[in-house]
């Protein structure tokens, strides 16, 4: 059931004892995620949210075994603490950090590849798979369980369209924002293989934006696969060069506006929705919901 | 963060890459001093932006008339909407070829890419699109960096005579793109000349998420994107007439492109961040309603790490001052409380994104 | 037949217009190697043994599509040369040069292990195959075809060896020489397991030195192979905590004498030869040969 | 190359690690006048070889008279071998806890490793072995360098409540590890004062491998191991009688091992490297035998890129003026007409090594 996480994956938070760090633990547990524990540098020791502080990820994987680790820490130490996670052997690390310098990003996926973690984000909202777990930010209520993928660079777009699909009475089953950063650390097409080979899924939105070849990259990939993919790309009325608050946002040598994208989807027969509710009109009409 | 040239150029300096001799002056006395001491230079207007050229930003100037003539004129310029300040006096440097040098960030690798070209100078976006076998790529590995190699590999490309000297400009430009965060640094053109290999133009853009670390000092315009950012927000002005406030950059997006599709023409991008609180909604209200092509003002807030009662609360706390039409759609986090504040006040509410941005593009067209 | 190289392999030299480089590929082409092309930056377009040279290894691989390459170039460059060989695909990359900054060695062999290129040395003496293939400068008239396969780190002390099994009769599988560097590419192991999966080998000589743990990290390994190994460790007599020219043979915190390796061998159950001539007497007691 | 602890402090205090105020002096008159002006001082004798401490090279000086008397002693000591001829005269600063801090080189898994202990000071070999827990070991990736994570690691492990300085200090000695093509950086020990945290001794061992690429400035002794290294050869003094030429450092220890297997003692180690020329034979004859002990020499040549007759030619040239019986060997490339031209002169030849190595045992025991 659902990809990546399951019910039973053992989570700890890096940057817990942050105002940021401690809520999102809070409406994690509640959601039913499994946080084991936290690390914070030089709060070891102490409680947050009723789970032990560590100092070092070492010391926590030391004592709890998880299989996943979500950072909240600020841009400046981020790198820093994919490295101490991916070094410790977290299988699975979500970075939910905004404002990573590009070249640090650029270090440390470089680096994972000598390892074997998988990192989503940064900038991201994380994963969830309704009913089982949450690691990331996405508000809790907006889930539903069902068989519909999601997969974004959004944070809150995503949210829109989740909640949107679930009004509706389409259930996912996961829902993944892959971040908005021109360098990161999980793909579309990451995403998109693991939706293809995953049962509980039926058919997968896919949200993207202008700027970058991301969404180009996956259209062979997506020509491959077995289930219907239905894409949304935002940034249609955003003028050419400039930049849009997100660093992958900008628009260079004529390469990745929403046109271009929009196209070269429609030119491989793939689905490409107008709005949200166009998207869920699409899911209804195709019943594989 | 873009650099002026003469601010690229005085780090090219530090690291050592030849430039011509250059001073920069703010008036026309002072140009007219440093031609006369300089002789045979040329002006270049100080823009952060490209096409100068091509606008009439640069002249040539051999004497005390040419360059009293030519300072009054450019510094009296306005190019692509930025006011000429400054200019930089700069030797003259017949080029016998211009060649083109650039390191930027490979998205899809992940590593920085150094680009180079043999037909370099104000064309090279044409030469990219035209004649795309005419730019030599590379890619470097992010943790081993620039390989002796590849540095020699790209050299014997532009020249193979002159190899030497542009190795070490290349290792040069790309310790300067390491050492200061570049996204981009760029000579164009990398000039061939009686005395040497030399860099005519420079560009550089600094990460602006990296700045904490570095020491470049942006000069102050008070324009709205510079107050946002100040504010923790992203802002960026658009042509129309529609107002925009929105959380998240991607919902951002997806709001203008349905204001769009209703038919109305958004007057700017405003995204207020994840975690905006009343303050911060309070500020971007007040940035977006600065504008005065602004008629109507939508703001959706999908609440996640934002709170929608706190972004109500900033609502509630300016609108009387806005006397601009405002259509707010709250969902998520404390949905109901944001909603119920903002009942009590009589703002136009929607359900939806999309509700809302029909509602704004009305708002803004009352007499439709 | 053979390990790593074979009649077929194609080779290319870079450094081939330098003195070293000239004259071995020379003593190479005469062994039967098939020299295809050489690299010196600066040189293309010239011929030396009667081989085209290239600026590049890029260019090289363009026209020959070369297997292996064999690298003569000073050491200041000779990491460079490494890195420009593995970016450009090539399998097996011996390094002859003796010199090369340790620091160097490192970047390289992390960078390595990205790629899928294997290195051989530095300040090796290379491989030889006999009747098949050399890559490296051992002297071409000691080799004789047969079933021994040679590992070492020195480089004159295996001439010395391999010279002494074939006047004996003992003909080799291979001959390599791992090279006496702290850190290198081609471990023991790595070698040791190339001869265990070669059918033609029988059984193994293993040429160790003081100094480093190459030789005991190989015990495991050793203990676990269906063919026989004879070791031989020089530098019994060396006084500890003197360098003795190899940067490999520092001793260091009392490890890696030649007693504590003979120990460790024994203690495995492994033979330990006191001389050459001793080991031609234990393979000649195994009738091995 | 080692560094003297002097020179080492100097890289210390280029980059900012805290060490005592101190000064270098050679003579009794200047240890005195630095004593006097700095008041209580420690002087250390400056050799390039451990444990000084426990051979008497350190004490404290509180004023003149002490000063004299002790700059007078250890000026004049010589220790394993170093006859001290500097003085490092420091300022007292009083350890309340003596720590380690290392970095060399994990051959195994090919990278840098540091290592710290909380008990350092002069007894940390012995911590080592006794105590292996009690040193704390961290794996530096070569390419990405050192994580801030792992200094912090390490840092906590000494001192937590000292995290932040020793971070700082941790830091900054690997970069002078990896600036300096260090073997080894070490700081033992780094010390807790009242002050804070300090650099009481600096010990760096550069890769001579690097040499090429940095300015150390190695002080000229002229023993037979810098005569051999100026000649691109190696040579180790022993404390035989059995002087030891040979190609190659492999084949260099087995022949030295042989000359012990048959009871004879080596006077040296000689590598004459791979390539050696008629001229490198010639020099390294002169240098095997200016050392008066030696009773008889054995050259054993495997040619490879070394040519036997080169060989030969250079032992004829200088044989004449040796006086000490000489046996060689030579075997592979033009082995033939290299054995003829000894041949000629009547020299001690062998088939093998082990036949050299019995020959020149005998030849060096004449009376047996």
């Amino acid at each position: 059931m659902g990809i990546l996480i399951n019910k039973d994956t053992k989570v700890i938070v890096q940057g817990i004892s942050g105002k940021e760090g401690s809520l999102q633990a809070k409406w994690m547990i509640e959601f039913g995620t499994k946080i084991v524990g936290g690390v914070t540098p030089g709060k070891g020791g102490i409680e947050v949210q009723k789970v032990p502080v560590f100092d070092s990820v070492r010391e926590a994987v030391d004592v709890n075994k998880p299989d996943a680790s979500v950072i909240f820490v600020p841009p400046q130490f981020a790198a820093d603490a994919i490295f101490e996670a991916a070094d410790n052997g977290i299988a699975l690390i979500v970075c939910i950090t905004e404002g990573i310098p590009v070249h640090d990003m650029m270090r440390v996926c470089s680096y994972l590849k000598t390892t074997s973690s998988r990192l989503l984000g940064p900038n991201c909202p994380g994963i969830t798979v309704p009913g089982a777990s949450k690691i990331g930010i996405m508000p809790n209520p907006i889930h539903m369980s069902g068989n519909i993928g999601v997969v974004s660079r959004s944070g809150t777009l995503t949210y829109e369209i989740v909640d949107l699909l679930s009004r509706n009475g389409i259930g996912q089953s996961a829902s993944v924002g892959i971040g908005g950063d021109p360098v990161n650390g999980t793909s579309f097409v990451d995403v998109l293989q693991l939706f293809e080979n995953d049962p509980e899924t039926h058919a997968v939105v896919m949200v993207g934006e202008i700027g970058g070849t991301a969404e180009e990259e996956s259209i062979d990939f997506i020509k491959g696969m077995s289930k219907p993919v239905i894409t949304y790309i935002v940034g249609v009325s955003a003028p050419p060069g400039k930049t849009m608050g997100h660093a992958g946002a900008i628009i260079s040598m004529g390469v990745g506006t929403a046109a271009e994208k929009i196209k070269a989807f429609e030119d491989a027969g793939i689905i490409v929705a107008r709005s949200p509710s166009d998207i869920v009109q699409h899911i209804k009409k195709m019943d594989y919901s | 963060m873009k650099l002026y040239e003469y601010a690229a150029k005085e780090i090219f300096l530090k690291y050592d890459i030849p430039i011509p001799k250059g001073s920069l002056v703010s008036d026309v006395n002072s140009a007219v001093d440093t031609v006369k001491r300089m002789g045979d230079v040329v002006l270049k207007a100080q823009v952060l932006t490209g096409g100068r050229g091509k606008a009439g930003g640069i002249a040539r100037a051999k004497d005390a008339n040419e360059a009293t003539s030519n300072a009054q004129r450019i510094l009296g310029m306005e190019i692509k909407g930025f006011p000429v300040k400054k200019l930089l006096v700069e030797e003259y440097r017949q080029p016998l070829k211009e060649m083109y040098l650039g390191i930027t960030i490979d998205r899809q690798a992940k590593c920085p890419v150094i680009m180079v070209s043999p037909s370099g100078g104000i064309d090279i976006e044409e030469v990219a699109r035209n004649s795309p076998d005419k730019i030599i790529k590379m890619n470097v590995h992010p943790l081993s960096g620039l390989h002796d190699y590849q540095a020699r590999t790209l050299a014997n490309s532009l020249d193979r005579a002159k190899s030497r000297e542009i190795i070490d400009i290349i290792k040069k430009l790309y310790r300067i793109f390491i050492d200061n965060d570049c996204q981009l640094a760029e000579i164009n053109p990398l000039a061939e000349t009686e005395k040497g290999i030399i860099a005519l133009d420079a560009k550089m853009i600094i990460d602006d998420n990296a700045l904490f670390r570095h020491d470049f000092k942006g000069e102050e315009t008070n324009s709205l994107e510079e107050v946002a950012q100040k504010n923790g927000m992203s802002y960026v002005g658009l042509d129309g007439d529609i107002g925009c406030i929105v959380n998240g950059a991607g919902l951002a997006m997806a709001t203008l492109d349905m204001v769009t599709q209703y038919g109305g023409k958004p007057a700017n991008f405003m995204d207020v961040r994840a975690g905006a609180n009343a303050e911060q909604v309070k500020a971007a209200l007040s940035i977006v309603s600065s504008n005065r092509n602004v008629k109507a003002i939508i703001i959706n807030i999908f609440g996640g790490l934002t709170k929608c009662d706190e972004a109500a609360r900033g609502i509630i706390e300016i609108f009387p001052l806005i006397r601009k039409p405002i259509i707010v759609r709250l969902s998520g986090t404390n949905e109901k409380e944001g909603r119920a504040m903002l009942g009590k006040y009589g703002i136009h509410m929607a359900a939806s994104t999309e509700e809302a941005a029909k509602g704004v593009v009305e708002l803004g067209n009352p007499d439709k």
